[in-house]
C-alpha cells in the first residue's frame, strides 16, 4: 500500500516530464515541422480541396487545441493511421516492438553482466596488469564508433569475403536457431560497444566502494576477499549500478536499436522510427516520443523502488 | 604588535592548482603522448582550414574505384574522388563539429548547472532540471531530426541539436560540485563580507568547477565527433562537405563489391583521433583531479 | 618479568605519494603487556594510526609499504605473513574498533548480519549460537534491549550507539588486543564519557590488552595506564602515565601538557605554546625532528637525531631531557 | 561597560517537509528563543553538543541564515530590520571566522585576492593603502608579506586560520563569530590560534561570540559562556562562576564528561545516560528533562525561564526548576 502510494505521487510528478517532452517535440515536428498538404492534394486542386485537406489533418485548429488532441491521443494510447502506409499505428508497434526487444535484449543483458564481471575483475586487481589490459581494452571499445564496428563484424562474420557464417541482413525468423543466426552479429557489435563504457563505468563504481570505511572494518574483521568483494562492496556498488541500467532501458530500446535495425534491414521499432523520420510520418513519431517519456517515467519509479530494495536507508515516505 | 612572525618554509615558487595540474600532467606519458596526436590532428585541420592542404577534395579527377597510387596515394571512390584528401579534409569537418558542440554545450552546461546548484529548491532550480530531464528523455535522434525539421535544411541543425542534448551532463555534475561547493564556507566567507550573489557564483564557485568543464568539454568533443559520422550515415548530420561518417555511409555500398580502401581510411582517422582523445581526457581527469591534485 | 603481548621492533614504513617517498614510520619500538593499555599519542600525522594499521597488516599496499622492522604477537613474527593466515588473527586475536561511527558499519546489512559474520567465521558457530552471542556481547556494551535492537540498521543508531556496536563486535571474539583508533573523537562529550567508561569496565573484566590511538591527552590520562608520545613518526617519549603527566622529559610532551586549555579558575592571559608547526615529513630538519620548534635545541640536536634512551621505564628520545620525576639532578 | 550586541528571543526555525505533496508539516526549531548580551570587548563562548543549534545561532546573528523572529542589535542598530543593501553596509561591523581551514578558503584565489576582496566590495581606500592593510593584517596574525601570492594549499592547517582571522580583520569589524575557530587544529598549533584570538580582543577591542564544543577551550577564552542544549540557553554565567559553582544539571554533567589531562584527578564522575534527542521530535517542557538526574514532574510542563540568581555582582542565569 505504501508502495502504490508512493508510486502513485512519484507518477503525479512525473507528468511535467511527459508534457515537457511531447510539447517540445510536438513543437519541433508537427508545429515547425513539414507541411503535408501538398503531397495529399492532387495537382492543380482547388483551393476548397486544399482547405478540405487542411482540416482533415487539423492544420486550421489553434496549437493547443492540437497538442490537447496529441496528449488525449497518448492517454488513451490510439495515435491513429501511419501517413506512409495507413496502417495503425498501434498495429505497428504490436508487430515491431518484440522484434526490437528479441533483437536488443540478449545484447543488453550480456553487455551489462560482462561489464559487471571484468569491472570487478580490473577492482579486485587494481594496479596490477590484468587492471591495465581491462581498462586499456575499454579506451579502444569506447574508441570505436558503433558504425564502423557493425560495418566491421557484418564483413568479417556475414558477408562473402568474411567468413560468411551469418545472414547479412532481414529477419526471417521462424524457429529459435534462424533467432540466433539473425540477433548473433547484431549482438555481437551492440556488446563489443557497451562494454567498453559500461566496463569504465562499473569499475569505477566498485573502486569507489572499495575505498570506503565499513571495507576497511569488513577486513580487520578477517573477511575474507571473496565475500568481502560480493558481499560488502557488491551490495552497496548495486546501487550505481541499477540506475544505470534502468535509465538506459529507454533509450538502448529507441535510439539503441535504430541503428541496428536499420543498418541490418531488421523490421523492428527502431527501422519504423528511422523510416518516419526519412518520410516525415508524423502517427509515427509522436507515438515514439510519447511512450518513451511515458517509459522514462516509469524507470524513474522503479529506479526508486529497486533503491528502497537494495538500500534500507532510502524511506519511500 | 606582532612578536610571533611564523617561520613558513615555502617553496620558492608559488603553485595554483592549475601549475600543479600541468606538472602532474606533463609527467604522464600516456597523456603527452594522446595530447601530442591530438595537436597532429588539430594542425592537420587548421592546414586545412587554411588552404594549405585536402582543398582537392570534391574533384572528381581520377578512374573510380582506383587503387592506391602517387597521384591518389589512397585510391579513389565511386567517382572518382581522391580518398586521401577527402579523409584529410574531413579532419576539419570533425573538428569544427567537435570544437563548437564541445564549448557551447559546455559554457550551456556550466551556466545553467551552476544556477540550478547554487538556487537548490526555489523555481530557478526546478525549472532547469525539469528542462534536463526532459531534454534526456527525448531520443537523440529523433530529437536531432525533429530540429532538422523545425529548421527546414539549415546546414547546423545537427549542431544545434547536439548542444541542446550535450549540455545536460555537464549541467549535473556541476550542479552536484556546486551544491557541495557552496556550504563550503568560504562561500559563506564571502557572504559575510557582503559580497553580492553574482560574484559569489562565478568568482568565488564556478573556478573551482573548472576542471569538470574542462574534462567534460573532451568527453562531449568525442562525443560529438562519434555523433557526427552515425548521423551523417543515416542522412541527418553533415550536409554540405565531407566527412568521415559520410565517406563510411558511401563506403556500405563498396565494402560489398570489395572496395574497402574508403572505409578503413576513415575508419583509421576517426579511431586514432578518438582514442587519443580518450586517452587524453583520462589523463587530464587524473591531473586535474582536486583530491590527488592537493594529495 | 612477563613476557609482552605485543612487540614492536624498529617499524619503518614508507608510502610513495606523487611528491616522493614518505617515511611515515621510522624506526618505532614498544612493548604491549598482556592486560594494560596502552595510549599511542600525538598530532596529526605522526604516525600513530598508521602504526595500528600496521599491526593488523592493513596498511594500504601500494603506495604504503612496511620496510623493515618486526611485530611479534606472543612471539609469531607478523610482518610478512600471507593475507589468508592475516584473516584468521584479524578479529579473533587482534580486533580493531575505528574513529568514524558513522561510515565504519556496512550500511546495508544489519548489525546482526554484521557481528554474526564475525563470530561464524572465527568460532565456528551456528547462526543461531552467534546470534545469542552476538546479543549477549550487546548488553555487555550496554545497548538496551539489545533482542530487538541487533536487527536494526546502522543508520538507525546514533554515533554513541553505532561505536558501542563496534566495540561489542571487536570484543566478540575474545581476542587478546584491541586496537582502538581515536574510538571517541567523533562522539560527543558526554557520549564519549560513556563509550569509554564502557570501554576501561570492558577490558578491565575480559582481561584485553588495549593499545589506545588518540591525539587527546585528557582521554589518554582518564584510561591508559602507560603512553608513548609519538612525533612525526618516530616515539618522542614512552612513560608509565603518572610521570609522563607528572614531569614529562621530552620537550615537546612537556609543550602539548602545558599548551591544552584547561578548565581553571583563574584565567591565563596567554597559553603556553610550542611555536610553529609540525614538519612536513618530506622535509624534515636535520638531527631532531622536534628541534625547530624546540626552546632547548643547540648544536648537538642539529647534528643527530637522538636516540631513545631508558631510564627506570621512562625512554625518551632527547639529548636535553628534563629531569625524571623524584630525581634532584 | 557598554553593550555591543543585544539578541532578544531570537528564533531560527527551518522547514519540515513531508506528506503527499511535500508540504510543510514541522518545524526543526534549531535555536529557540535565545536572548543574551555580549559587552564590548568581551567574549562570550557558547557551548553545546553537536546539534544543538550553537553554529545556528552564530549564524542567525550574522543574517547567514535568516533569523525567524526575534532582534539583534548591534551597537544600537537593528540588524534583523536591515533591508538587503543596508546589511551589506552593516556587514562591515560584524564578521565571523570558521572552523575548517581547508574549507574557509577559496582555492583558487591567493591569498593577496581573498584579503582584497572584502576592502573592494566596500570600497574602502585606493589600491596603494589597501595593499598597505593587508600586509598590515599579515603582521597582526604572525604571517610575513611573502604570502601574498601563494594559493590555500600551500600552507598548514594553523596557516590557513591566521589567512582566516585576517580576513575577518579587514573590515575592522567590533564584532566576531567564531564558528569552532579551533576545533579542527592540533593541539600545539591550537594553543598558537587561541593566544592570538585572545590578544585582538584585548588590543583591538573586539567582541567575539566564541562557539565551540570544546568546555576546556570556552572557558579558557571567554569572560561569559553559555550552555546551549537542543536550541535552548539553559546557563549563563561568568567563566569562574561556571567553574566555581555549575549550577544547570546539564552543565555539571558537562564539566564531569571532560576527561581531564590529569591522572590524578580521576574524578567519579556523573556520567549521563543515553544521547541527545532528536531535534526533530525534542520533549516537552525543558528538553534537557529525558537525561537529567534531577528532573522532576514539572519539568515537563513547560520549559523553565532563565533567572539570574546572582543579585549583586555579575549576573549567573540558569533555566532550571531547581533554582
Amino acid at each position: 500500500m505504501e508502495m502504490l502510494q508512493y508510486a502513485l505521487r512519484k507518477f503525479i510528478t512525473g507528468i511535467p516530464l511527459i508534457i515537457g517532452v511531447t510539447l517540445i517535440s510536438f513543437l519541433l515536428m508537427v508545429y515547425f515541422g513539414p507541411d503535408k498538404t501538398y503531397e495529399l492534394v492532387g495537382k492543380n486542386a482547388t483551393e476548397e480541396q486544399i482547405q478540405e485537406i487542411r482540416h482533415q489533418l487539423g492544420y486550421d485548429k489553434p496549437f493547443v487545441a492540437r497538442y490537447l488532441e496529441y496528449l488525449k491521443e497518448l492517454a488513451t494510447f490510439d495515435f491513429g493511421y501511419s501517413d506512409s502506409t495507413g496502417e495503425r499505428v498501434n498495429s505497428i508497434l504490436k508487430r515491431t516492438v518484440p522484434i526490437s526487444l528479441a533483437l536488443i535484449t540478449p545484447g543488453f543483458v550480456l553487455g551489462n553482466l560482462l561489464g559487471i564481471a571484468l569491472a570487478l575483475v580490473a577492482a579486485y586487481y587494481r594496479g596490477h596488469w590484468l587492471d591495465k589490459l581491462i581498462m586499456g581494452g575499454s579506451v579502444v571499445g569506447m574508441s570505436v564508433s558503433f558504425l564502423i564496428v557493425i560495418i566491421a563484424f557484418q564483413i568479417l562474420l556475414s558477408s562473402n569475403d568474411g567468413l560468411g557464417w551469418f545472414p547479412v541482413r532481414g529477419w526471417n525468423v521462424y524457429s529459435f536457431w534462424d533467432y540466433l543466426r539473425y540477433i548473433t552479429v547484431p549482438t555481437l557489435a551492440t556488446v563489443f560497444v557497451a562494454l567498453g563504457y559500461n566496463t569504465r563505468f562499473y569499475r569505477a563504481v566498485i573502486v569507489e566502494e572499495m575505498g570506503r570505511d565499513h571495507v576497511r572494518t569488513a577486513k580487520a574483521f578477517g573477511t575474507p576477499p571473496g565475500e568481502l568483494l560480493f558481499k560488502h562492496i557488491l551490495k552497496n556498488a548495486m546501487i550505481p549500478i541499477i540506475t544505470r541500467i534502468m535509465f538506459s532501458i529507454p533509450l538502448v530500446v529507441i535510439s539503441g536499436s535504430l541503428l541496428v535495425e536499420s543498418y541490418f534491414g531488421i523490421p523492428g521499432v527502431g527501422k519504423v522510427t528511422f523510416d518516419a523520420i526519412t518520410t516525415g510520418d508524423q502517427p509515427i513519431l509522436k507515438a515514439v516520443v510519447g511512450i518513451t517519456a511515458v517509459l522514462f517515467v516509469i524507470v524513474l519509479i522503479l529506479n526508486d523502488i529497486f533503491y528502497k530494495l537494495v538500500d534500507p536507508r532510502v524511506s519511500l515516505k | 604588535m606582532n612578536t610571533l612572525a611564523e617561520e613558513t618554509s615555502l617553496p620558492k615558487e608559488s603553485e595554483s592548482l592549475w601549475g600543479k595540474a600541468w606538472y602532474k600532467f606533463r609527467r604522464d606519458r600516456t597523456g603527452m603522448i594522446a595530447l601530442g596526436v591530438v595537436i597532429f590532428f588539430m594542425f592537420i585541420a587548421l592546414g586545412v582550414w587554411a588552404g594549405l592542404w585536402g582543398s582537392g577534395w570534391s574533384n572528381v579527377g581520377g578512374d573510380m574505384w582506383a587503387g592506391p597510387s602517387p597521384e591518389h596515394w589512397l585510391g579513389t571512390n565511386i567517382i572518382g574522388q581522391d580518398i586521401y584528401s577527402r579523409a584529410i579534409y574531413s579532419t576539419k569537418t570533425a573538428f569544427e563539429v567537435g570544437m563548437v558542440v564541445a564549448i557551447l554545450s559546455t559554457i550551456l552546461g556550466g551556466i545553467l548547472g551552476a544556477l540550478s546548484g547554487y538556487f537548490t529548491n526555489s523555481w530557478v532550480d526546478e525549472l532547469i532540471l525539469w528542462l534536463m530531464g526532459v531534454l534526456d528523455s527525448i531520443p537523440f535522434y529523433l530529437f536531432v531530426a525533429a530540429i532538422a525539421y523545425a529548421l527546414q535544411g539549415y546546414p547546423y541543425s545537427m549542431h544545434i541539436a547536439m548542444i541542446a542534448t550535450f549540455w545536460t551532463t555537464t549541467a549535473r555534475l556541476v550542479r552536484g560540485e556546486v551544491i557541495k561547493l557552496k556550504n563550503f564556507e568560504f562561500v559563506e566567507a564571502a557572504r559575510a563580507i557582503g559580497l553580492p550573489q553574482g560574484k559569489i557564483i562565478f568568482r568565488h564557485i564556478m573556478p573551482n568547477t573548472f576542471h569538470i568543464l574542462l574534462v567534460q568539454a573532451t568527453i562531449v568533443f568525442v562525443g560529438a565527433i562519434k555523433s557526427e559520422v552515425i548521423l551523417s550515415f543515416l542522412g541527418l548530420g553533415v550536409v554540405d562537405g565531407v566527412s568521415w561518417g559520410l565517406m563510411i555511409a558511401e563506403s556500405t555500398q563498396e565494402v560489398q563489391a570489395g572496395h574497402y580502401s574508403n572505409f578503413l581510411t576513415a575508419s583509421t582517422f576517426l579511431f586514432v583521433l578518438v582514442m587519443a582523445f580518450n586517452m587524453f581526457s583520462d589523463s587530464l581527469q587524473d591531473a586535474l583531479d582536486p583530491k590527488k591534485v592537493s594529495a | 618479568m612477563t613476557q609482552p603481548l605485543l612487540s614492536v621492533k624498529d617499524l619503518v614504513i614508507e608510502f610513495s605519494t606523487q611528491r616522493g617517498i614518505v617515511r611515515a614510520i621510522d624506526g618505532v619500538t614498544f612493548d604491549i603487556m598482556p592486560g594494560e593499555t596502552l595510549g599511542l599519542v600525538g598530532e596529526s600525522g605522526c604516525g600513530k594510526s598508521v602504526t595500528s594499521l600496521a599491526i593488523l597488516g592493513l596498511i594500504p599496499s601500494p603506495p604504503g609499504r612496511i620496510v623493515s622492522g618486526s611485530i611479534k604477537l606472543e612471539g609469531r613474527e607478523l610482518v610478512g605473513l600471507s593475507e589468508s593466515d592475516y584473516r584468521h588473527i584479524r578479529g579473533k586475536e587482534i580486533s580493531m574498533i575505528f574513529q568514524e561511527p558513522m561510515t565504519a558499519l556496512n550500511p546495508v546489512f544489519t548489525i546482526a548480519t554484521q557481528m554474526t559474520d564475525v563470530l561464524m567465521r572465527h568460532q565456528g558457530m551456528t547462526r543461531k549460537q552467534a546470534r545469542n552471542r552476538a546479543i549477549e556481547m550487546l548488553a555487555l556494551v550496554g545497548i538496551p534491549s539489545p533482542q530487538k535492537r541487533i536487527d536494526e540498521y546502522p543508520h538507525q543508531m546514533s554515533g554513541g550507539m553505532r561505536q558501542r556496536v563496534m566495540i561489542g563486535m571487536a570484543l566478540s571474539c575474545n581476542p587478546k588486543l584491541l586496537l582502538a583508533d581515536e574510538p571517541t573523537t567523533a562522539l560527543d562529550v558526554t557520549t564519549q564519557a560513556q563509550v569509554l567508561e564502557q570501554m576501561v569496565k570492558l577490558q578491565d573484566e575480559l582481561g584485553t590488552s588495549v593499545v589506545l590511538v588518540t591525539h587527546d591527552l585528557g582521554v589518554v590520562a582518564q584510561s591508559c595506564s602507560r603512553a608513548v608520545v609519538m612525533y612525526a613518526g618516530r616515539i618522542a617519549e614512552e612513560s608509565a602515565i603518572q610521570p609522563l603527566f607528572q614531569a614529562p622529559r621530552h620537550p615537546y610532551s612537556e609543550g602539548l601538557l602545558k599548551s591544552i586549555p584547561r578548565i581553571r579558575e583563574e584565567k591565563l592571559d596567554e597559553l603556553p605554546t610550542i611555536p610553529g608547526t609540525v614538519p612536513d615529513l618530506l622535509h624534515l630538519p636535520a638531527g631532531c625532528r622536534f628541534v625547530d620548534r624546540c626552546y632547548k635545541a643547540d648544536a648537538a640536536c642539529h647534528q643527530q637525531e637522538p636516540p631513545l634512551e631508558w631510564q627506570n621505564n621512562q625512554a625518551v628520545a632527547c639529548y636535553h631531557p628534563n629531569p625524571a620525576a623524584g630525581s634532584n639532578a | 561597560m557598554s553593550t555591543l550586541l543585544e539578541v532578544k528571543n531570537l528564533k531560527k526555525h527551518f522547514p519540515i517537509k513531508g506528506g503527499f505533496f511535500r508540504h510543510v508539516v514541522g518545524q526543526l526549531k534549531a535555536v529557540d528563543d535565545v536572548s543574551f548580551t555580549i559587552p564590548k570587548g568581551h567574549t562570550f563562548g557558547l557551548v553545546g553538543e553537536s546539534g544543538c543549534g550553537k553554529s545556528t545561532l552564530g549564524r542567525a546573528i550574522l543574517r547567514l541564515h535568516e533569523p525567524t523572529g526575534g532582534e539583534i542589535r548591534l551597537g544600537g542598530t537593528d540588524i534583523t530590520s536591515l533591508n538587503r543593501k543596508e546589511l551589506v553596509a552593516h556587514r562591515k561591523d560584524m564578521q565571523i571566522i570558521f572552523q575548517d581551514p581547508y574549507a574557509s578558503l577559496s582555492p583558487r584565489r591567493t591569498v593577496m585576492q581573498t584579503l582584497l576582496e572584502p576592502l573592494e566590495i566596500h570600497r574602502i581606500g585606493d589600491a596603494a593603502s589597501r595593499k598597505k592593510k593587508v600586509l598590515e593584517l599579515l603582521d597582526i596574525v604572525g604571517m610575513r608579506a611573502n604570502v601574498l601570492h601563494r594559493y590555500p594549499h600551500e600552507f598548514s592547517g594553523g596557516q590557513r586560520q591566521r589567512i582566516g582571522i585576517a580576513r575577518a580583520l579587514t573590515l575592522d569589524p567590533k564584532f566576531i563569530v567564531a564558528d569552532e575557530a579551533v576545533s579542527a587544529l592540533d593541539v600545539s598549533v591550537q594553543s598558537q590560534v587561541l593566544n592570538l584570538i585572545a590578544r585582538l580582543q584585548r588590543e583591538l577591542h573586539i567582541s567575539f561570540l566564541f562557539i565551540s564544543h570544546d568546555l576546556a577551550v570556552v572557558q579558557h577564552i571567554s569572560h561569559q559562556i553559555g550552555v546551549m542544549y537542543l536550541g535552548k540557553l539553559v546557563e549563563i554565567a561568568s567563566s569562574t562562576d561556571l567553574y566555581r559553582k555549575p549550577l544547570h544539571p546539564y552543565t555539571k554533567a558537562l564539566l564531569s564528561a571532560i576527561p581531564m589531562p590529569d591522572p590524578d584527578t580521576k574524578s567519579d564522575r556523573t556520567i549521563l545516560q543515553g544521547d541527545v534527542p532528536s531535534p526533530l521530535h525534542p520533549p516537552s517542557g525543558c528538553p534537557f528533562r529525558t537525561r537529567c538526574p534531577d528532573a522532576m514532574p514539572v519539568c515537563e510542563e513547560a520549559m523553565p525561564e532563565l533567572k539570574n540568581l546572582n543579585e549583586n555582582g555579575a549576573s549567573h542565569e540558569v533555566a532550571c526548576y531547581l533554582y
